[in-house]
């Protein structure tokens, strides 16, 4: 199918203006609309996802084998002395994106799904979700970063508001605490940018621009043509082109992020800098210590199906844009901060285990887990392994699904009491006994039992972390020694909290509850059974996802090597 | 060179389904016994037998011919994860003993849970431990080991808080829980050391790859090809002792070595049948059995490791059960000590005689569990609208040996292969492993003949308890009517059905020695036949002396002695229990009014070398209060120091007001004092004052002009 | 003629920050305009054949003369609300 | 002699020529003065209900302005200097101007639109002479290459400027008026003294001829510098930009919202045009433009943003958004190469569009609530939906967050920035691009403000729902569609831009 991608992007976008179109008198449609546009999405993604031809190895530093590409010019421009820019609508999926489109498109129909109980101001709700949909699903696929960025941005907002009026008592707080600390974060990913595609050109637009054809020349021979000088550096078309910035070939010579210019700022080269800048960028959406203050008030406050979002997919922004900016783009910085964002990664894993463990607040306790898991997407990361960085997607991956399900039944239990304290509940399992079962199955699954997708995750991250000192020797082994403390930790605070709240005797804190606690209902076994089944699926069947990535960051890894 | 793939290639086998049904009959039985209801102890019986006949005719078929098979996984980057299973004899051994406890401890269950209203639950539970189990034994990949040991991990929780409505029950299932995890670290952490190295963590690859490995100046250096590259794997030397140690920390952790033991007795709050069939029988001793499969690997400092903490572990445990009120807690902690037993063994390199020990004490501490279930479960009939006691509290029995003969017969069968008499099975395997154990230490010397004075001073202590705990239960006068006042219990007390007793007579049997051979020399039994110690693969630099290369003669001159030694010690504890806890003995009239043992001696023995608390107290409670530090440091710091940004924010923007106005009042003021002095102004200028802003902005552009000029 | 330029400048300057009274401040800015048309004229010299500086210079006194007839009519508006010219009493907006 | 008398001649009457020849080009500057004359004849026949006739007048007039501009609109225009170099039309001045028209134009749409407003607008000339006069000054102003010119048109925008504030009742009007006079006559008294210095160093008042600039580079170092700065000091003032900022809050306070539009748009673009200008002649000379620019917009958008952090009161936010608007813009100017000029003129009419849509949209709120104070905004996104997500929308844009022009503005400004930094290697530079970046964080504290305040607050008053059309959601929307159309196609507008040869 041609264009699916922008069908998949877009879909819930038309779903957003059918909701905003439809009148009042219809309210009911609306969350018919928005689980139908989102279940098209997912259908739509599901068709990519098994035509995607994982065999394909991408080039990750330009377009080679990216698939269902769609680029089209959006605007280039030139500006005096800054040179001509383009900017394009380019959208493809290669091995480190697809599994993010499609975890995407999981959470937010499950999202929906849970949106179902929503009363008030209905038709704002279903559209501004509608919206976040669009800029996360835009997120993924977007490989021009001006794109990229106008979705990654656009998320803030639906956001915003989504927390903000349909929040928890302290709604506007967290919800302005959220966007400011986005904000900020994304500014420093805008001035690597600025400072990215004025550094960067498009070899094949250059081409064009300088009137060569494409036919008689090879992209290195435009790269060797303007790095010796055959075509003016001033002559370039500047691109926004995500993989262009890949490949060091395609820096402007002497420019301030040319790796072989090496400019320096404050005495550190400038590359350097750029990619702690971008690095804090992603940091705070991932988020990792100490950005993640932001994290568990947007939970605690966000409706349930927000926050489902929010630790499902949002979080995963900050990861795969580690993985596809800084990581593709700054290889050499990588590798020499490899052991500050490793340890970050570790300190993330222990900071946010143990942070979990002294919190009352039901909902805070699995956002501090979500710290804690968010490390090992860096400590993966950092590791610059195969396995390592197989094992950060596999996070993201299974994180999304773990801890959709962890806030669902977060949310089950609050929408029969409105009360979130893991204090005020005991021995729940005599009244709910089904429920229990999920919150038994989310909760070991989040806490690396073998059989649940998390544990794969982990210990790829572990395998690879360790490897990395005798492979490449970008984090010391014992860091990834130090981090299987969190396993315990996660093991101790799930435990203590299930413990405190289903085992034992039956206890609640206040009476009226009690009619209130009822079991589970059809409509949340249909948000809860799926992701039990994929929960479980990807644990006991890795290559499901692995087949989609292996030789996408096998690729990834070999970029990363040759440029250090 | 050995190409990496070549060894994992896949290995197919017609057998698989055979292979896979001991899997799936467990995990069917998990997943609709649950829906079973009445029948549900009948369905799962069912099942499980037939897993043992599966087992049964797998054991026929591949006993002298090993089979393996070998699959695909997945492949992660260029590594090719595979699942193989291999079934030699250690493996079908090993199936048959869990599947067959198993079975016996379902029939047994039938009875014992009969009136629980969750019994289809508690079946379903024990199918997830057997699927799980059998895992373990079946798989030959470190990995799925792991995996399986987790899994078995959690149905361990699940049991222990099965009466999860007893807060106690949840919180032994917690500790359980975490405390293997802990030592699950070390087993990932070996995990990755493996897998670093040798880039797959299938034992068939890890071991033709630990063979090719060499010392090169202090690194482990291991060459061989992966898919037609050449891979060169280099890490420090000490890695692979630590590898060894790390993988060792599982089997801490599920064996219930020193220090992570003190789940064990507090995993007593499940259901009786599960404490003889988990915590007794299979799950504890599968941190033997994977000791077993990676004892190639181990090099002479995890060996030594793992020696003392075995022998520690068994010196512990044997003083913690001298004192213990509870009968299960005091089989509790003889699991415990018996588990240090074996894994002493596999430290100092009797591997057959520690496998030996293990299958031995499978059936011997199977039916203790079971003999002090029906005790427990008929005491516990006695409640029923009487006066609540604890059932499982040794101070309300005594005398019971009439009561329940077949019980009492079961369980002082058992008692003595546990203190390991001659004529009992116990005998034989602690006699091999003492045996390894002296020529060990006498290789080793100086200070490794600690763990063999340990090793022997248990045996007397083990034998003290054991039969400290026969006199207890069973002789003297029936206690619990005097302390309940109702002299018509007695009468009431019957033995169990046949549901409960045949079972434990079935252990009992197996017990004596004949099962493993008409011999009272373990060496000539067709256990030690089959499980024969196998060769170290680790590089010889760092492997170490393996008691196959000790002439024969040496055990020879030292087995009659040890022979002695151990029955004398053993006969020692019996006369010395005999004489303090015989009826009328001083210690026994006392027992039933002690709150808690006396001396510091008995406290210390009682609460277990005070393990539990200086845990509670040190590292849990640091735990906690580093959490809550943490989490107020999270709260009120790092939050705060967000806020502060944001404050800062204000603040500066307060700065700025009053740059903007309010300063121009200051700046204004001070020239109008200065001007004041020439003569006009004497009026104090306010804000908002148009004169006073041209006068602030002339100043600034002054400002600007002499800096920049200047 | 530039000393006394300047001199005069300052002067202007001095009553523009010192005077309360709002025709005061608004003469002190004639002041300031003045010497800059004697700075004007003065350059003018140098400029022989344009005589740029003196046309500037008329050109100001005109300018000046129309603001100085909106100041006043606002000067009297203000006279109107505050019953003052008095810089420091017109105070009415913070912030 | 005769041949000098008749080379006098010759050029007295090229002179000549070239004076009838200029009247030509001037002609939007002559429509506006006979619209001007028109109001005024039409309020002295008529006597009452004049309102409708005013109105019209002046509307068509700046209709057929606007038109006719846009129309003859040519983007490559040779420069061409009149009146003996008095006035140079550029295309870059026209584009301007037909910015300022527009903006204009607006500001009568806004007056009409609002009954308070319209009564007091359109019931006698004055308001609207002054407003034509103020556009006329700044028509002059980006046609000027002349130190008189500049002066004189600089004069014509500020005492219209003070007539605006001034006019009508109002104890807060005449009291900004009068600070607004007495800031603005004594800032424009130092420009004056400085060109006085200007003139004084080269002999000559013309800044495009070689005269001066040979005359400027020749000059003393110390002496030009204090000289430029003074003249500096005029412009800012106009440009509202740090430090001569400080009357803009009580003005735009004490001003009628129409007049506000006006004052926060036009002489504020006229200024950065005549900004240019004086670059363009003064590059050469010792005085470190960049340097000097680069202090003042990082202090500019530093205390612009956070001063607005505190305010209650649209009008005084938007003032010092409007301060930190200038410093951005000044980040621009200071590149001084041709992409800084292109961005900066890019930024320019963006923020013109934004500046327009925010003071419309809050005209919508203040002609339902009758009032501009923060309070009065509470929970209105409930009751007025539409309008309020327009605001929204335009709230985003000034942050400069995508997907709307505004981010494009940012975005391609930053980019020159960063471009100049590059090649220049200047810290300053550097400085700028990293202070603006951080800003815009701070900027979003208060642009958000009034969206948090319409949706997550709910208000005391009661404002019937509106739900179905009003006039005021098509207005809105016509002036927040250019903002989405020029971040998805910015490049009509950069392409516009690059066909433009600016000469200054």
């Amino acid at each position: 199918m041609e264009h699916l991608l922008s069908y998949i992007v877009f879909i819930p976008l038309v779903g957003a203006a059918l909701v905003l179109l439809t009148p009042k008198a219809y309210e009911h449609l609306y969350r018919v609309l928005a689980i139908s546009s989102t279940g098209l999405t997912l259908l739509l993604i599901l068709f990519a996802v098994t035509s995607f031809n994982g065999a394909l190895v991408p080039e990750i530093s330009g377009e080679g084998n990216l698939q269902m590409m769609e680029k089209a010019s959006w605007f280039s421009l030139k500006l005096g002395s800054l040179g001509a820019l383009s900017v394009d609508y380019f959208l493809g999926v290669d091995g480190l994106n697809i599994s993010m489109v499609l975890l995407a498109g999981i959470v937010l129909f499950i999202g929906a799904i849970a949106c179902w109980n929503i009363k008030e101001k209905k038709k704002a709700y279903f559209s501004l979700y509608l919206l976040l949909c669009t800029s996360v699903l835009g997120c993924f696929v977007a490989l021009d970063f001006f794109l990229f960025y106008l979705f990654f941005e656009f998320m803030l907002l639906p956001m915003y508001f989504l927390i903000g009026i349909w929040g928890g008592p302290r709604r506007e707080y967290a919800a302005i605490k959220f966007f400011l600390y986005t904000l900020a974060g994304s500014i420093l990913i805008l001035i690597v940018m600025i400072g990215l595609y004025n550094s960067v050109y498009d070899p094949i637009k250059t081409a064009e621009m300088a009137g060569l054809s494409m036919a008689e020349y090879a992209i290195s021979d435009i790269q060797s043509m303007v790095l010796e000088g055959q075509i003016d550096k001033t002559e370039v078309v500047k691109s926004f082109n995500m993989l262009h910035m890949a490949d060091s070939a395609n820096y402007i010579p002497g420019s301030l992020l040319d790796k072989s210019g090496l400019g320096t700022l404050f005495g550190q080269p400038i590359r350097w800098i750029a990619f702690l800048a971008i690095l804090i960028g992603f940091a705070i959406k991932l988020p990792a210590f100490p950005f993640h203050t932001w994290l568990p008030d947007a939970h605690v406050e966000a409706p349930t199906p927000l926050s489902v979002v929010l630790a499902g997919i949002l979080l995963k922004v900050g990861g795969y844009g580690l993985i596809r900016t800084a990581y593709a783009m700054f290889p050499d910085a990588a590798f020499h901060y490899a052991w500050l964002i490793g340890f970050i990664g570790m300190f993330s894993i222990i900071y946010g285990a143990m942070n979990a463990l002294a919190q009352k607040d039901l909902k805070k306790l699995i956002a501090f887990s979500s710290v804690s898991h968010m490390g090992f997407v860096l400590l993966g990361l950092a590791a610059m392994t195969s396995e390592g960085v197989s094992g950060a997607i596999y996070q993201m991956f299974s994180h999304g699904l773990i801890s959709s399900m962890l806030f669902l039944i977060a949310g089950v239990i609050y929408d029969r009491t409105h009360d979130r304290m893991i204090e005020n509940y005991g021995g729940l399992a005599h009244q709910l006994p089904k429920y229990t079962v999920f919150v038994g199955i989310a909760f070991f699954a989040s806490l690396g039992l073998p059989g649940f997708s998390g544990f794969i995750a982990e210990l790829f991250v572990f395998l690879g972390a360790f490897k990395s000192a005798s492979v490449i020797g970008a984090i010391p082994a014992w860091m990834a020694v130090v981090s299987t403390l969190g396993l315990v930790l996660a093991a101790g605070y799930y435990l203590w909290t299930f413990q405190k709240m289903f085992l034992g005797k039956f206890w609640v804190k206040e009476k009226k509850w009690v009619p209130a606690l009822k079991d589970l209902t059809i409509h949340e076994y249909l948000m809860l059974v799926p992701l039990v089944i994929l929960i479980i699926a990807f644990g006991v069947y890795p290559s499901l996802l692995l087949d989609l990535i292996n030789s996408g960051v096998e690729s990834f890894i070999d970029h990363l090597t040759a440029s250090i | 060179m050995i190409d990496l793939l070549d060894i994992i290639s896949p290995q197919s086998s017609a057998y698989l389904p055979w292979i896979l049904a001991l899997l799936i009959l467990p995990i069917f039985s998990f997943a609709t016994t649950g829906f079973m209801k009445g029948k549900a102890p009948y369905w799962s019986s069912a099942i499980i037998a037939s897993n043992l006949l599966v087992a049964a005719y797998l054991a026929t078929v591949f006993w002298n011919e090993p089979l393996t098979i070998r699959g695909n996984w997945f492949k992660l980057g260029e590594n090719q994860f595979t699942y193989s299973f291999y079934l030699d004899k250690l493996a079908l051994t090993m199936s048959l003993i869990v599947n067959f406890v198993a079975l016996l401890v379902h029939i047994f269950s039938t009875e014992y849970m009969r009136t629980d209203a969750n019994k289809p639950r508690y079946f379903a539970y024990l199918g997830l431990f057997t699927f799980s189990m059998m895992g373990i034994v079946l798989f030959n990949d470190l990995l799925f080991i792991f995996i399986f040991w987790e899994l078995v991990g959690v149905s361990s929780y699940l049991l222990i808080g099965f009466w999860f409505q007893k807060k106690s029950a949840s919180l032994a299932a917690n500790k359980a829980f975490i405390l293997n995890r802990i030592g699950d670290l070390g087993f990932i952490t070996g995990l990755m050391i493996l897998f670093t190295q040798f880039h797959s963590l299938d034992l068939d690859a890890v071991k033709s790859l630990m063979i090719m490995s060499e010392i090169e100046d202090g690194n482990w250096v291991v060459n061989f090809m992966q898919g037609g590259k050449e891979v060169i794997s280099s890490m420090d030397g000490r890695w692979l002792s630590a590898g060894g140690i790390a993988l060792f920390c599982g089997a801490v952790g599920k064996s219930a070595q020193f220090p992570l033991q003190v789940w064990l007795p507090d995993a007593m709050e499940g259901p009786t049948p599960v404490s003889a069939l988990i915590h007794a029988a299979t799950m504890v001793a599968a941190g033997v059995y994977m000791l077993a499969r990676i004892f190639v690997l181990l090099d002479a400092q995890a060996l030594e490791v793992v020696a003392i903490v075995g022998a520690v572990t068994a010196f512990m445990a044997a003083i913690a059960a001298l004192s213990q009120f509870d009968i299960k807690k005091v089989l509790a902690y003889s699991t415990i000590s018996q588990l240090g037993y074996m894994v002493l063994a596999m430290g100092v390199g009797a591997y057959s005689a520690g496998l030996f020990h293990l299958i031995t004490h499978a059936f011997f501490k199977a039916g203790l569990f079971l003999s002090a279930g029906i005790i427990i479960h008929q005491l516990h009939h006695l409640e029923k609208g009487g006066k609540k006691f604890d059932p499982q509290d040794m101070r309300v029995m005594g005398g019971l040996r009439r009561k329940l003969p077949v019980t009492f017969f079961a369980f002082v069968i058992c008692s003595l292969a546990l203190a390991g008499l001659p004529g009992f099975s116990g005998f034989l395997s602690k006699d091999a492993i003492l045996l390894d154990l002296a020529v060990w230490a006498d290789i080793k010397g100086g200070g490794f003949y600690i763990p063999e004075v340990l090793a022997f001073m248990t045996v007397v202590l083990t034998a003290f308890y054991t039969f400290r705990m026969i006199y207890l239960v069973f002789f003297g006068e029936f206690r619990l009517p005097k302390i309940l006042g109702d002299a018509s219990l007695p009468n009431k007390l019957k033995e169990g059905n046949l549901w409960v007793t045949v079972p434990a007579v079935i252990f009992a049997l197996l017990s004596f020695t004949f099962p493993f051979g008409f011999t009272l020399n373990a060496d000539h039994s067709w256990v030690m036949e089959a499980l024969k110690t196998p060769m170290y693969l680790v590089p010889e630099s760092y492997a170490a002396t393996s008691l196959l290369d000790v002439p024969e003669e040496t055990f020879h001159g030292l087995h009659k002695t040890v022979n002695i030694v151990s029955i004398l010690l053993a006969l020692a504890g019996l006369f010395i229990a005999w004489l303090s806890y015989k009826p009328g003995a001083k210690l026994e009239k006392t027992f039933i009014e002690r709150r808690e043992p006396v001396g510091v001696l008995g406290q210390i023995s009682f609460y277990h070398w005070y393990q539990n608390s200086l845990y509670q107290n040190i590292f849990l409670k640091a735990i906690l209060a580093k959490s809550r530090a943490l989490a107020w440091f999270d709260q009120y710091v790092l939050d705060e120091a967000v806020n502060l940004l944001a404050k800062l924010n204000v603040v500066i923007a307060h700065v700025t007001r009053w740059f903007d106005q309010v300063f121009v009042d200051g700046l204004v003021n001070l020239t109008a004092a200065s001007v004041g002095k020439v003569g006009q102004l004497t009026r104090s200028i306010q804000s908002g004052n148009i004169q006073a802003q041209i006068l602030v902005t002339f100043i600034f552009l002054l400002t600007l002009i002499l800096l920049l000029v200047v | 003629m530039l000393l006394l330029g300047a001199l005069m400048f300052c002067v202007g300057l001095f009553v523009v920050f010192t005077r309360k009274n709002a025709i005061m401040v608004l003469i002190g800015i004639e002041l300031m305009l003045n010497s800059a048309n004697l700075n004007l004229v003065t350059f003018s010299r140098f400029d022989p054949q344009a005589l740029q500086g003196q046309i500037f210079s008329l050109f100001v006194i005109t300018i000046a003369a129309a603001e100085a007839a909106v100041a006043l009519a606002i000067v009297v508006k203000v006279y109107k609300y505050f019953k003052t010219s008095d810089l420091d009493k017109i105070n009415s907006m913070k912030g | 002699m005769v041949g000098a008398a008749m080379q006098m001649a010759d050029g007295l009457k090229e002179q000549l020529q070239s004076l009838t020849e200029g009247v030509a080009f001037l002609w939007p500057e002559i429509t506006l003065v006979v619209g001007l004359l028109l109001v005024l004849l039409f309020d002295l026949i008529f006597q009452n209900k004049k309102e409708v006739g005013i109105a019209a007048i002046s509307i068509s007039v700046l209709s057929f302005l606007l038109v006719a501009q846009c129309l003859s609109f040519v983007p490559n225009l040779e420069a061409k200097d009149l009146f003996v170099g008095l006035i140079t039309v550029s295309s870059g001045a026209n584009l301007f101007k037909i910015g300022f028209t527009l903006t204009a134009l607006f500001a009568l749409i806004m007056a009409a639109q609002s009954k308070k407003y319209a009564q007091q607008y359109f019931s006698s000339s004055e308001w609207l002479v002054s407003l034509f006069g103020l556009l006329l000054g700044a028509f002059l102003m980006t046609a000027s290459s002349n130190l008189l010119m500049i002066y004189v048109s600089i004069e014509v925008v500020s005492i219209s400027s003070y007539l605006l504030t001034g006019l009508g009742k109002g104890l807060k009007k005449s009291e900004a008026a009068l600070k607004y006079l007495l800031y603005g006559a004594a800032a424009s008294a130092v420009m004056l003294y400085g060109m006085s210095w200007l003139y004084g160093l080269t002999g000559s008042l013309d800044i495009n001829t070689d005269t001066f600039i040979v005359g400027m580079n020749a000059a003393q170092p110390f002496t030009l510098n204090i000289a430029i700065f003074m003249v500096l000091a005029g412009v800012l003032f106009k440009l509202g930009a740090f430090p001569l900022h400080i009357w803009s809050p009580d003005v735009y306070e004490s001003a009628p919202m129409p007049t506000v539009t006006v004052f926060s748009i036009v002489p504020k673009l006229a200024a950065v045009f005549v900004l240019f200008r004086l670059i363009s002649s003064t590059e050469t000379t010792d005085f470190n433009w960049q340097q000097w620019l680069g202090i003042l917009a990082i202090g500019g958008m530093t205390i612009g943003n956070f001063s607005a952090l505190w305010q209650r009161n649209a009008k005084r936010m938007l003032a010092y958004s409007s301060i930190a608007h200038a410093a951005f813009m000044l980040s621009g100017v200071l590149l001084f190469n041709r992409a800084g000029i292109e961005v900066t003129v890019f930024y320019a009419f963006i923020y013109l569009i934004m500046n327009l849509a925010a003071f419309y949209l809050i005209q919508v709120f203040e002609n339902a609530t009758g009032s501009v104070n923060f309070d009065s905004f509470r929970g209105l996104g409930k009751t007025m939906p539409y309008t309020a997500i327009l605001l929204l929308v335009v709230m985003i844009s000034l942050t400069g967050l995508p997907p709307v022009a505004g981010f494009n503005a940012k975005l391609f400004l930053f980019s020159a920035v960063y471009e100049g930094y590059v090649s220049t290697g200047d810290q300053i530079i550097l400085w700028v691009f990293i202070f603006g970046l951080l800003n815009t964080v701070v900027s979003l504290f208060y642009y958000i403000r009034i969206p948090y305040l319409l949706f997550f607050k709910t208000g005391d008053q009661i404002i019937t729902k509106q739900e179905g059309f009003r006039w005021h959601m098509a207005w809105g929307t016509f002036l927040v569609l250019p903002l989405f159309l020029l971040f998805f196609r910015s490049d009509w507008f950069v392409d516009l831009l690059n066909s433009i040869n600016f000469v200054f």
